[in-house]
């Protein structure tokens, strides 16, 4: 029995949160049906336009984007709060956050990135061109994880209350407000022929800044949340 | 040697000594609003491009100038809770989170009175503006999640978490906001000449030292309460006079 | 080796016990006894750092476990109400992750050879939730023979356990006590070790 | 649209009213709420003390 290392725990709770949301096929799909939706009513209520669409196909899709990862995150930790596993992770001789990290990549694996597959088939619902179906893609691959990151503080703090699912959302969405700020800022500056490159690394700088944060925040707001 | 300034660190003693503080604060804040009202509406000049709407200047500014600085505080006092485990602080920061939240929601209506006649629209997504109502939302989040929770001391240390993750995103999301507004449209307000004339100066500052002594009496009256509820339990509580009454 | 000393501890403002005193050596063990809501969970959880105590100090090895923290950690074994296994994964699984996560890395024969003692043959591949309540508690069990933590925590483990299981678990905590282990538990229905002094520690 | 008409012709009270009256009825009911509050907690105190005696 040799002892496992910090990267052996990672990729353990990353492989354990996988297989789980493989097991429980539903909720990765009703994320993903939830965001295909919510893109889908924009038309109906627009009207449909088609230069109308295409100048609000960015922020629709970010916003759906951010909703449905909101959608995702209450059973982040609840399901394992609720069983006792998260007890035992607390008590893993590694520390919590490298733990966390590894929830909060499962957590984007399988909620973030499907997101980000589904995109472009979205897109041409709403006519885009290839080159702004291409910088959203990298913006939503750049952003969606930081939702799930800083979702994760969200749901680390409001775990078992009840009503936490609205809750969270409340507390989270502020936060992720300059993400969809770039996210969409750079499509729009793609269709307007300007370069992209600032707002991508904007998006970059935040997703570090989140990386090495909110795993520790959020370790300490579940130890709150577990007295 | 313990530094007495711990001795006020301890509600027991901080509820006297915010008891006999609050006439010192209030009366005051009456006496500058007074004052600064009558500077707002009289004495200030008539701005040349404005004519007499940037009279509204003088409560807006002062409001959205401390909501901001009161989430600051709040953050602060949640951090000193958070570290060094006094309850006092954490009653402090859920003090100052619904005054705050007041002092935003209005300079987020005198926002929109003053934009009406300037682009004849109530709200506009200026950069300012558009912050104000984030930090709205991050009020709002601070109390509905110390709401939430009924264990006051978890309700506490969670808030305390969230406001000072909030308070680390306040500039991120102020400089998203300018940055993406600026995309959009020029900066708004200007004034004529180049700086402020001397007594609107005076104006705004007597109205925001006016506002924030209001401030702060409320939020003491305020914690005096919260810690009355939470230390019920405790026996100082039955020396009291009003407990007689 | 554990030592509290004056400790005391409250669950929101009521005071659950106060001024408890006592250490626990290598091979000792120890039943917590009280009423219904006196505070023996409160104790146990204490103990694995999860609650703050309101007074006094709890040291490991001479150090205060919030000093200590993981490498504390990585020397007990906590076993609550709860049985912390996944409905989704099978016995086996759940053993092996439940091991990875307490820092083990455990093969599949290991795994396989503890569930079969516990008398989960021919289960090990089914998904928990299939399996009935008994069953599921041994699962939860069978980390007491994968784990190499020195102290055992155990709130309550004889609950839904049959006969068989509890004699069998009798026998875990004799074998781990004679590796000079250390174990703290409470327990509604009687548990005792052979050749053992089992000290009390009753929560007035 | 009358608003603007009316606005134009007497700025004053539009700002006395819109801005200034509107921060006061504000501060005044917070202030309300605060008192109301404290005498509610005294009460709900002096309730626990009266019910706490068999603690």
């Amino acid at each position: 029995m040799k002892k496992s290392g910090l990267l052996d725990l990672l990729l353990l709770v990353i492989r354990r949160d996988l297989v789980l949301a493989m097991r429980r096929r539903a909720d990765v799909l009703t994320t993903l049906i939830f965001f295909v939706m919510v893109v889908s009513l924009f038309p109906m209520g627009v009207g449909p336009e088609m230069d109308m669409l295409r100048k609000m196909a960015a922020g629709v899709l970010w916003v759906a984007a951010l909703l449905a990862s909101m959608l995702s995150l209450g059973r982040l930790f609840s399901a394992d709060y609720l069983d006792g596993t998260l007890e035992q992770m607390m008590l893993a001789p590694q520390s919590l956050s490298v733990l966390v990290l590894g929830k909060m990549v499962a957590h984007w694996m399988s909620s973030g990135l499907p997101l980000v597959l589904m995109a472009p088939v979205l897109g041409l619902q709403f006519d885009m061109s290839i080159k702004a179906l291409g910088v959203l893609m990298v913006t939503l691959l750049l952003g969606t994880p930081v939702l799930s990151m800083i979702g994760a503080i969200g749901a680390a703090l409001t775990l078992g209350l009840r009503g936490g699912g609205v809750l969270l959302s409340l507390l989270v969405l502020p936060l992720c407000i300059p993400v969809l700020i770039f996210g969409t800022g750079a499509v729009g500056a793609v269709t307007a022929g300007l370069s992209f490159a600032p707002h991508l690394s904007l998006l970059g700088a935040v997703l570090i800044l989140a990386v090495v944060f909110t795993p520790w925040v959020t370790a300490q707001a579940l130890r709150i949340s577990m007295e | 040697m313990t530094i007495n300034w711990f001795k006020y660190a301890s509600p027991t003693s901080f509820y006297g000594l915010a008891g006999k503080m609050i006439p010192w604060f209030a009366i005051p804040s009456a006496i500058l609003f007074v004052v600064g009202m009558y500077m707002g509406f009289f004495v200030a000049p008539v701005d040349a491009q404005q004519g007499e709407f940037y009279r509204i200047m003088f409560i807006h500014v002062p409001t959205a100038i401390l909501s901001m600085f009161f989430y600051l505080v709040m953050a602060g006092y949640a951090a000193l809770g958070l570290i060094f485990n006094t309850r006092l602080s954490a009653m402090m920061a859920s003090a100052i989170a619904p005054t705050g939240a007041l002092f935003t929601l209005i300079s987020l209506w005198t926002g929109a009175l003053w934009g009406k006649p300037m682009w004849g629209t109530w709200w506009i997504w200026d950069a300012r503006m558009t912050s104000q109502l984030i930090l709205l939302f991050l009020y709002l989040g601070f109390i509905a999640l110390h709401a939430s929770i009924d264990e006051p001391r978890r309700a506490d240390r969670a808030a305390a978490l969230l406001a000072i993750v909030g308070s680390v995103n306040v500039p991120i999301i102020y400089f998203s906001v300018k940055w993406w507004n600026t995309l959009h449209q020029g900066s708004t307000i200007k004034f004529s000449g180049t700086s402020m004339q001397i007594t609107m100066q005076h104006t705004l500052l007597t109205m925001t030292i006016a506002c924030w002594f209001y401030a702060i009496a409320v939020v003491l009256s305020r914690v005096r309460s919260i810690i009355l509820e939470r230390e019920r339990k405790t026996d100082w509580i039955s020396e009291l006079p009003e407990m007689r009454s | 080796m554990l030592e509290v000393s004056n400790l005391a501890c409250s669950r929101g403002d009521h005071r659950l016990f106060s001024g408890l005193n006592f250490q626990l050596h290598l091979g000792q063990i120890m039943q917590v006894q009280g009423a219904n809501g006196s505070g023996k969970t409160s104790l146990l959880r204490t103990l694995c750092g999860f609650l703050m105590q309101d007074e006094g100090e709890i040291a490991w090895r001479g150090q205060k476990i919030r000093d200590l923290a993981e490498d504390y950690h990585g020397e007990i074994l906590y076993l609550g109400h709860l049985n912390a296994i996944k409905d989704e994964l099978s016995a086996l699984e759940n053993l092996r992750i439940s091991a990875g996560l307490s820092g083990v890395e455990l093969e599949e024969k290991e795994a396989l050879a503890a569930l079969r003692r516990l008398g989960l043959r021919g289960r090990e591949m089914l998904p928990t939730k299939v399996l009935s309540q008994g069953q599921r508690r041994r699962v939860a069990l069978a980390r007491l023979l994968v784990s190499d933590a020195i102290l055992w925590i155990l709130d309550e483990p004889l609950t839904a356990l049959d006969v068989g299981a509890v004699a069998l678990i009798q026998e875990l905590i004799a074998e781990h006590l004679a590796r000079q282990g250390m174990v703290i538990f409470t327990t509604h229905q009687p548990l005792h070790v052979e050749a053992m002094e089992m000290r009390i520690l009753s929560l007035s | 649209m009358n608003i603007l008409v009316w606005m134009k012709a007497n700025p004053l009270t539009y700002v006395w009213i819109g801005s200034y009256m509107f921060a006061l009825i504000v501060f005044a009911i917070e202030i309300v709420l605060v008192v109301r509050k404290r005498k509610t907690t005294l009460h709900q105190v002096r309730l626990m003390r009266d019910a706490g005696d068999e603690e």
